[in-house]
């Protein structure tokens, strides 16, 4: 057949192709090849003078949101309103008045990473963030 | 009689029984097909199934109505007669109804030594085993018959209004020779 | 047991095992995170090219579409604009009913024979709605996670990962599509396995991408909400690819890298399997042309020229007995004899 | 903090997958990217206050006119940042003014005394023993604590207002509108609400957490007295022992915890 | 089942569930009843198509040629290059399984191969192994398997199980035309010598005389000389049909199975009698002819290009005759053909006029291409504007119900139009349940050329779906005519209703037409087309 290499309604088929390849690679080209900077949260001087959070950064980072979690259960629900970490370090479980307490500057703590991985908490619907009270 | 009572009660069962039975004849995934699906449109056969058993149930149980029984009989037949089973197959199912009853009231049939009953009902369903077979017989001689019908209507129709048919080797004459 | 579905499980499980093992054992993250995931995709993209031309190497011959609903005739009569669509439009809608909606799988219906003369009607939707949820569910996964490829994210992307993430209950958010996703899957397999028809059907080649799915959506589920990720480690990991710079992160561990692989293997497995139907259904005669054959002409580009039996002949042959009835013929007796 | 991952996947319907889930999400789990975090402990502070069932008498007779219950009211609705919404209809209110026919429709008699008929009456939500709210909750959004505090989980409510139908008393309100804007001076130790969920009194469950009254005691002059009913030496417990009152509704049988002396 | 299975293998069959295993390692048995008889070497090399010879399906040795697996991957090779459907069919199946229970001969026989996705699979599996590299590598984990003579048997046995009605398309979510994949396997029988004769004889007989029964134009004139006095003696008119006249305004096609066989014959006369009206009442001239007297197209079954060489005539004689535009006859592969092919294989057909209708002025603008208008588009036209005369109450004896075609509903979309004529030819009409009508209908069980006599069981089982749907209708509504547009129908149809459904006659639309025609100059009508008397005039038999 003399038609072998030919595309038949290949108009179509061409630019149906061409949009699956935007699609396919979008990020790439939506990013331009820039690789964005890693968010590196700022610590509050209240926040650098106590060194370690509760528990280690690692875990922190990961599993914040779960302790958060936890802490309002057991808070709500048990009346349980006291923390001991593994060292022996005591906190009173409350995001307002210990997390926000040291964590006083959101945009240039929490935002950071929520925003690179566009997360957004509803966190913020209710407690509320400080003031820049605590710059000194 | 208490069997025929027994056999009233569980009617349900009975039927259920005799209609898996009868469907475990054909290939395990198309029986799950003719089981399941309830559409009488979409499964007439499965369904033509369900609507005889009804019927022929209570002819065991009541004793035999022979026209009764030949109509609830015939859509099942009827249907197994052109489905390329052997004749001993497409009547079998008749038969299986003795081994369920058999089974399912075994105790009770020991029990209570309703053997002669048994023996009664038995006789019934050998009655409708041989219902069965002529309806199957009739079935068959029918789709001869619309074979041949079919033979002479392009045949001898044509030879009378015209008689002039195109001889090319006749397609029909091959109907025997490959029997 | 069904060789079909175990072989197809036990290939899965390999796969975890390897890139497990690869990366937490062998210490392989630069394999299973860079080097794959680019392979993956550029075979997914090369390979879905290709097959797409291939097939458009191949003409559509005739114009065949398989009518479902009354044809556009006499003015009077209403026809069925889409299902059996007689204009460009019309096709639009009925493909973009198909691809969207999967109109067909929704034309499943019964009847059911009540006792008496009564009818009903009911739908066997069961199918059409595991298929919905299971590409939707997979769609709006697939989209969630361009979060991971874009810096900044786009309004768009945050507005569907808080729609999907309705059901507030606790911190981390409830995402319900990869629930639904998995569910879906989960349907799609005991269905294959369940129904009989199905299952008889079925071959190891359609039980691998499901159970691939399954793994899919149980490593990111597992991340997301019992062993946890540090997903901004993740994103450094997926913004290094999507910018040619890639890095591997040391906060990540192994089922990340089993998630990556597991879905490295699916978009590399794509274009060599019946997963293809994705880009298939846009191509398929019998749903993407218009029922104007008698209208509008049809050309078929490998026509040729057949050998007929022509009037001449035919009339050659019977022309005495054509005359004798007095039938009228285009040469005389004498004329047709002195040809032979 | 391990067993509340489990609730977790039993709520989240993972369990679904089968048998076969758990091991492997134990598998999972004990080789992920790094180690398990460490158990840890979790204690009620010491100073808290405790009581079986928490409850307070409400003695009108120190009240003469509503001025006498701003400062109570505004005391509760600062610290609890509870917004004043212009629009009666939005109205958010944890602790109010009702007048005497509003608050005790069953006990109205033909004729009252004029002292009572034109008291105002400082109502609040009665942490009932039997509360209709917390059947009526299809999330548990309300629950009863085990010292008798009708307690809400904010996170939890989905804003179908079941509960505000269930409750006899009026005492729970609906955010129609996001009530931030309308509070003067928030209270950030305190969370505020968001659009779309219900609130009610807490009993100042969480002064009660770190060894407080609750703030309309404090406020009150002695006009509210706060103890726990189940403790005869409380000063509840005496105030009812010596003194005849009242409560909301009673004949609803939902035990209100606010007692009232006309 | 054979019929020589041994006592306990007999007993083996009667004991539930044979033993499963998968489709691929399960040989089709070929069962008596089931099949069509092998093509007549005659006929095959009348359209000289390839390795015609005798042989026999039940015996071992098919006598095939020694390179039959390089000719069944040529074949394969080139049909994939020329068809997108054929290869975009072969790979995008994701076997849901929605089209397995829609098949007429699955719900019928039972046998699991009878679901359009596994009939479609026997090709695929071998499709994979040679032609996909997943299927090379994985074998039959990919779903591939080797091309062997038993797989080739396989095909043959299910191929002519499938009547090509589509229905299965309908359902199929990428709308996968089962039909499409069975024309391919057809072809590839075909270049193997593997026909049936059913098919072979007709077309080969269609090639030379005109039609697929072979009558030659002299006997043809007689039946339609036949027709004209029979209609002289049922309602007392003599009509006068032209035949293969020049110059006539149109040329009218219908299938040949129409003028032989009962009771297509009785539309057949129908038609004579509306032309006839038509003529004296408007001077429309129509003219048959005996070269393009056949409709329909058994080369349709057969390949491609039999299909192009059987339908060429239409447009040749069209062509010579000197006529405005074609007029088809009650069809429905017949319209496949035409409505889908004909335009693209044998056109442009520019000789010929955009059809209009001398009579109403109405434009077919649906047709303006091919320039062929369906016969029910024509006189539904007729009647939409009052264009014919007509008693309805001579069909009262009449309770219809409508088969739709597969063809023309599916292929088409001619749903509406026969069914106007029908409601406006007799009062009593009754819809059977919709999944079994309009684009779901069900085929008679013997489309696609397996209206044989030997095959006669597997007709029977697969027009049950069909009959059963008749029944219903039957027994709620008395229902005892089943009206259809399609020439097999008609012939199938009434052997079908006899073994299911007695009590049910069918009948051509046009047909109850003719019954209810009022004719210019005519006597007392006393008699219908079939010689039976009208209601009313049960007693004035004279």
């Amino acid at each position: 057949m003399s038609n072998e290499k030919k595309m038949f309604d290949g108009g179509k088929v061409i630019a149906g192709l061409i949009v699956f390849v935007i699609l396919a690679t979008f990020p790439f080209w939506y990013n331009h090849g820039k690789a964005a900077p890693i968010p590196e949260p700022k610590l509050t001087e209240k926040a650098k003078t106590e060194k370690v959070c509760i528990l280690k950064k690692e875990l922190m980072k990961s599993e914040h949101m779960q302790i958060l979690n936890d802490w309002r259960n057991t808070v709500v629900r048990n009346t349980n309103r006291i923390y001991e970490t593994p060292e022996g370090k005591r906190y009173d479980m409350s995001l307002s008045n210990t997390c926000l307490d040291c964590h006083s500057n959101k945009a240039d703590f929490c935002d950071k990473c929520h925003n690179y991985v566009a997360v957004s908490p509803y966190c913020w619907d209710c407690h509320i963030e400080k003031p820049k009270e605590t710059k000194e | 009689m208490k069997l025929e009572k027994l056999m009233k009660e569980r009617n349900a069962d009975l039927i259920n029984a005799w209609f898996t039975s009868l469907i475990e004849t054909y290939p395990a995934n198309t029986s799950a097909f003719l089981k399941n699906q309830k559409d009488p449109f979409a499964n007439p056969v499965g369904n033509a199934f369900r609507q005889g058993f009804k019927v022929i149930i209570d002819q065991i149980v009541e004793g035999i109505d022979h026209q009764s029984a030949v109509s609830a009989l015939d859509p099942i037949v009827r249907i197994r007669a052109v489905q390329g089973f052997l004749p001993s197959q497409a009547v079998s199912f008749v038969f299986s109804i003795k081994k369920i009853i058999r089974q399912i009231f075994s105790k009770e049939i020991r029990e209570n030594h309703l053997e002669d009953e048994l023996t009664t009902i038995e006789m019934r369903i050998d009655e409708l085993s041989l219902i069965a077979f002529n309806i199957y017989m009739e079935c068959r001689e029918k789709v001869f018959q619309l074979k041949a019908n079919e033979v002479r209507d392009r045949t001898f129709k044509a030879l009378r209004r015209a008689g002039l048919v195109c001889d090319l080797e006749q397609v029909e004459s091959d109907l025997t020779e490959h029997n | 047991m069904n060789v079909n579905y175990i072989s197809s499980l036990i290939m899965v499980i390999l796969l975890f095992l390897i890139a497990y093992i690869g990366v937490e054992a062998g210490g392989l993250q630069v394999l299973f995170g860079i080097i794959i995931p680019y392979a993956a995709l550029l075979t997914f993209i090369i390979g879905f090219i290709y097959k797409v031309v291939n097939w458009a190497r191949s003409p559509v011959p005739f114009r065949i579409p398989s009518t479902c609903g009354q044809q556009k005739s006499l003015p009077w009569i209403k026809s069925a604009a889409f299902d059996n669509p007689s204009t460009g439009g019309g096709v639009l809608v009925r493909m973009a009913m198909e691809i969207l909606f999967f109109r067909s799988l929704f034309r499943n219906t019964k009847c059911r024979l009540n006792e008496g003369p009564m009818l009903s009607y009911e739908w066997e939707k069961w199918l059409w709605l595991g298929a919905i949820v299971f590409h939707y569910s997979f769609l709006t996964v697939l989209i969630r996670h361009f979060r991971f490829f874009l810096e900044p994210v786009p309004v768009c992307f945050q507005w569907l990962e808080q729609l999907d993430g309705f059901l507030q209950v606790g911190v981390p958010g409830i995402l319900l599509s990869g629930f639904a996703l998995l569910a879906a899957v989960v349907y799609l397999f005991l269905r294959r396995v369940f129904i009989p028809q199905v299952r008889y059907i079925s071959l190891a080649s359609d039980y691998f991408p499901l159970f691939l799915l399954m793994g899919v959506a149980i490593s990111g589920i597992l991340m997301r909400y019992i062993t946890k990720v540090d997903i901004v480690g993740v994103k450094e990991l997926t913004m290094g690819l999507v910018t040619f710079h890639p890095t591997i992160p040391k906060t990540v561990g192994g089922i990340f890298y089993v998630h990556l692989f597991f879905i490295s293997i699916f978009f590399a497995y794509f274009p060599f399997s019946k997963l293809m139907h994705l880009g298939g259904i846009f191509m398929s005669p019998t749903r993407n042309l218009a029922n104007t054959n008698r209208e509008i002409h049809h050309t078929n580009p490998w026509n040729y020229p057949v050998k007929v039996h022509t009037y001449d002949e035919y009339e050659d042959e019977f022309r005495e007995k054509m005359i004798d009835v007095g039938l009228p013929v285009e040469k005389g007796i004498e004329a047709g004899t002195a040809q032979e | 903090m391990k067993s509340s991952r489990r609730r977790f996947l039993k709520i989240a319907g993972i369990s679904a997958l089968g048998i076969g889930a758990k091991p492997v999400v134990d598998l999972f789990a004990a080789s992920g990217g790094h180690r398990e975090a460490p158990e840890a402990k979790v204690y009620k502070n010491e100073k808290a206050l405790k009581a079986k069932q928490w409850a307070m008498v409400i003695d009108t007779r120190k009240f003469k006119s509503s001025k006498d219950l701003e400062p109570i009211i505004e005391a509760c609705h600062k610290i609890h940042n509870v917004p004043k919404m212009d629009n009666k209809r939005h109205e958010i209110k944890w602790i109010w003014e009702e007048e005497f026919h509003n608050a005790f429709p069953l006990q109205e008699a033909r004729f009252l005394p004029e002292r009572i008929e034109h008291l105002p009456f400082l109502v609040l939500c009665n942490q009932c023993e039997n509360p209709p709210c917390v059947r009526a909750c299809p999330t548990k959004a309300t629950f009863k604590r085990e010292d008798g505090i009708v307690l809400m989980d904010f996170h939890r409510c989905i804003g179908c207002r079941f509960c505000m139908a269930a409750c006899p008393y009026g005492s729970r309100s609906f955010n129609f509108r996001d009530p931030r804007p309308f509070i003067k001076e928030t209270n950030p130790k305190f969370p505020t609400r968001m659009k779309g969920v219900v609130e009610k009194c807490n009993f100042c469950e969480e002064r009660l957490a770190i060894g407080q009254a609750p703030a309309c005691v404090e406020a009150s002059n002695g006009a509210l007295i706060f103890g726990d009913l189940e403790d005869p030496g409380s000063p509840v417990r005496e105030l009812l022992k010596t003194t005849f009152t009242i409560r909301r509704k009673q004949s609803l049988g939902t035990s209100p915890a606010v007692y009232y002396i006309i | 089942m054979t019929d020589d299975l041994k006592p306990h293998e007999l007993i083996a069959n009667i004991q539930p569930r044979p033993p499963q295993t998968g489709w691929m390692n399960t040989p089709a048995v070929i069962r008596k009843g089931m099949f069509c008889y092998a093509s007549n070497p005659k006929s095959v090399e009348i359209l000289k198509l390839p390795n015609a010879r005798g042989w026999n399906p039940l015996e071992e040795d098919w006598k095939l040629p020694k390179n039959w697996k390089e000719i069944v991957f040529e074949g394969l090779r080139q049909r994939l290059d020329r068809f997108r459907t054929f290869k975009l069919f072969m790979d995008i199946c994701v076997r849901c399984g929605a089209c397995a229970d829609k098949c007429h001969f699955f719900i019928g026989t039972g046998d699991p191969k009878n679901m359009p996705v596994l009939r479609a699979e026997l090709l695929r599996s071998v499709y994979r192994k040679d032609f996909t590299a997943a299927g090379k590598i994985f074998g039959t984990l990919a779903g591939a398997r080797e091309l062997t003579l038993d797989v080739l048997k396989e095909w043959w046995y299910y191929f002519f199980q499938c009547t090509e009605c589509r229905r299965c398309s309908v359902f199929c979510p990428y709308g996968i035309d089962t039909a499409e994949i069975t024309i391919m396997a057809r072809e590839i029988f075909n270049l193997l010598g593997l026909n049936i004769d059913w098919i072979a004889t007709p077309i080969a007989n269609c090639y030379r005389t005109g039609n697929h029964l072979g009558i030659q134009p002299h006997a043809f004139k007689d039946m339609i000389d036949f027709f004209i006095d029979d209609i002289e003696e049922k309602i007392g008119i003599r009509v006068e049909p032209n035949i293969n006249k020049k110059g006539a305004d149109i040329l009218f096609i219908t299938p040949s199975g129409d003028v032989f066989a009962d009771p297509g014959t009785y539309t057949a006369m129908g038609y004579l009698v509306l032309f006839h009206y038509l003529k004296e009442k408007y001077g429309l001239d129509v003219t048959w002819s005996t070269y393009a007297s056949e409709g329909g197209n058994f080369g349709f079954f057969t390949s491609h290009e039999t299909m192009k060489r059987l339908n060429a005539k239409m447009y040749a004689e069209a062509k010579r005759l000197g006529v405005k535009w074609i007029l088809g006859g009650e069809c429905g592969h017949m319209w496949r053909v035409i409505h889908q092919y004909m335009g693209t294989m044998n056109g442009p057909a520019d000789f010929l006029e955009e059809p209009v209708s001398p009579i109403t002025g109405t434009k077919f603008d649906n047709a303006k291409s091919t320039k062929m208008v369906h016969i029910a588009e024509f006189t539904a036209d007729l009647i939409k504007h009052g264009k014919l005369d007509l008693d309805p109450s001579r069909n009262d004896n009449l309770i219809v119900t409508f088969h739709d075609s597969c063809n023309t509903s599916r292929g088409m979309g001619l749903l509406e139009e026969p069914r106007y004529v029908i409601k406006n030819v007799c009062k009593n009409f009754y819809e059977m349940p919709s999944n079994t009508i309009r684009e779901q209908t069900f085929c008679c069980g013997s489309g696609s050329g397996l209206n044989a006599g030997e095959n006669m069981d597997l007709r029977m089982i697969g027009g049950f779906p069909r009959a059963n749907a008749v029944k219903y209708v039957h027994e709620k509504h008395g229902v005892n005519m089943l009206a259809c547009i399609c020439a097999i129908d008609r012939a199938v149809l009434p052997v079908s209703m006899d073994y299911w459904v007695p009590g049910v006659n069918v009948t051509g639309i046009h047909e109850m037409v003719a019954n209810a025609l009022n004719l210019p100059g005519q006597p007392k009508r006393t008699k219908n087309l079939r010689g039976e008397p009208l209601p009313g005039m049960e007693g004035d038999d004279e």
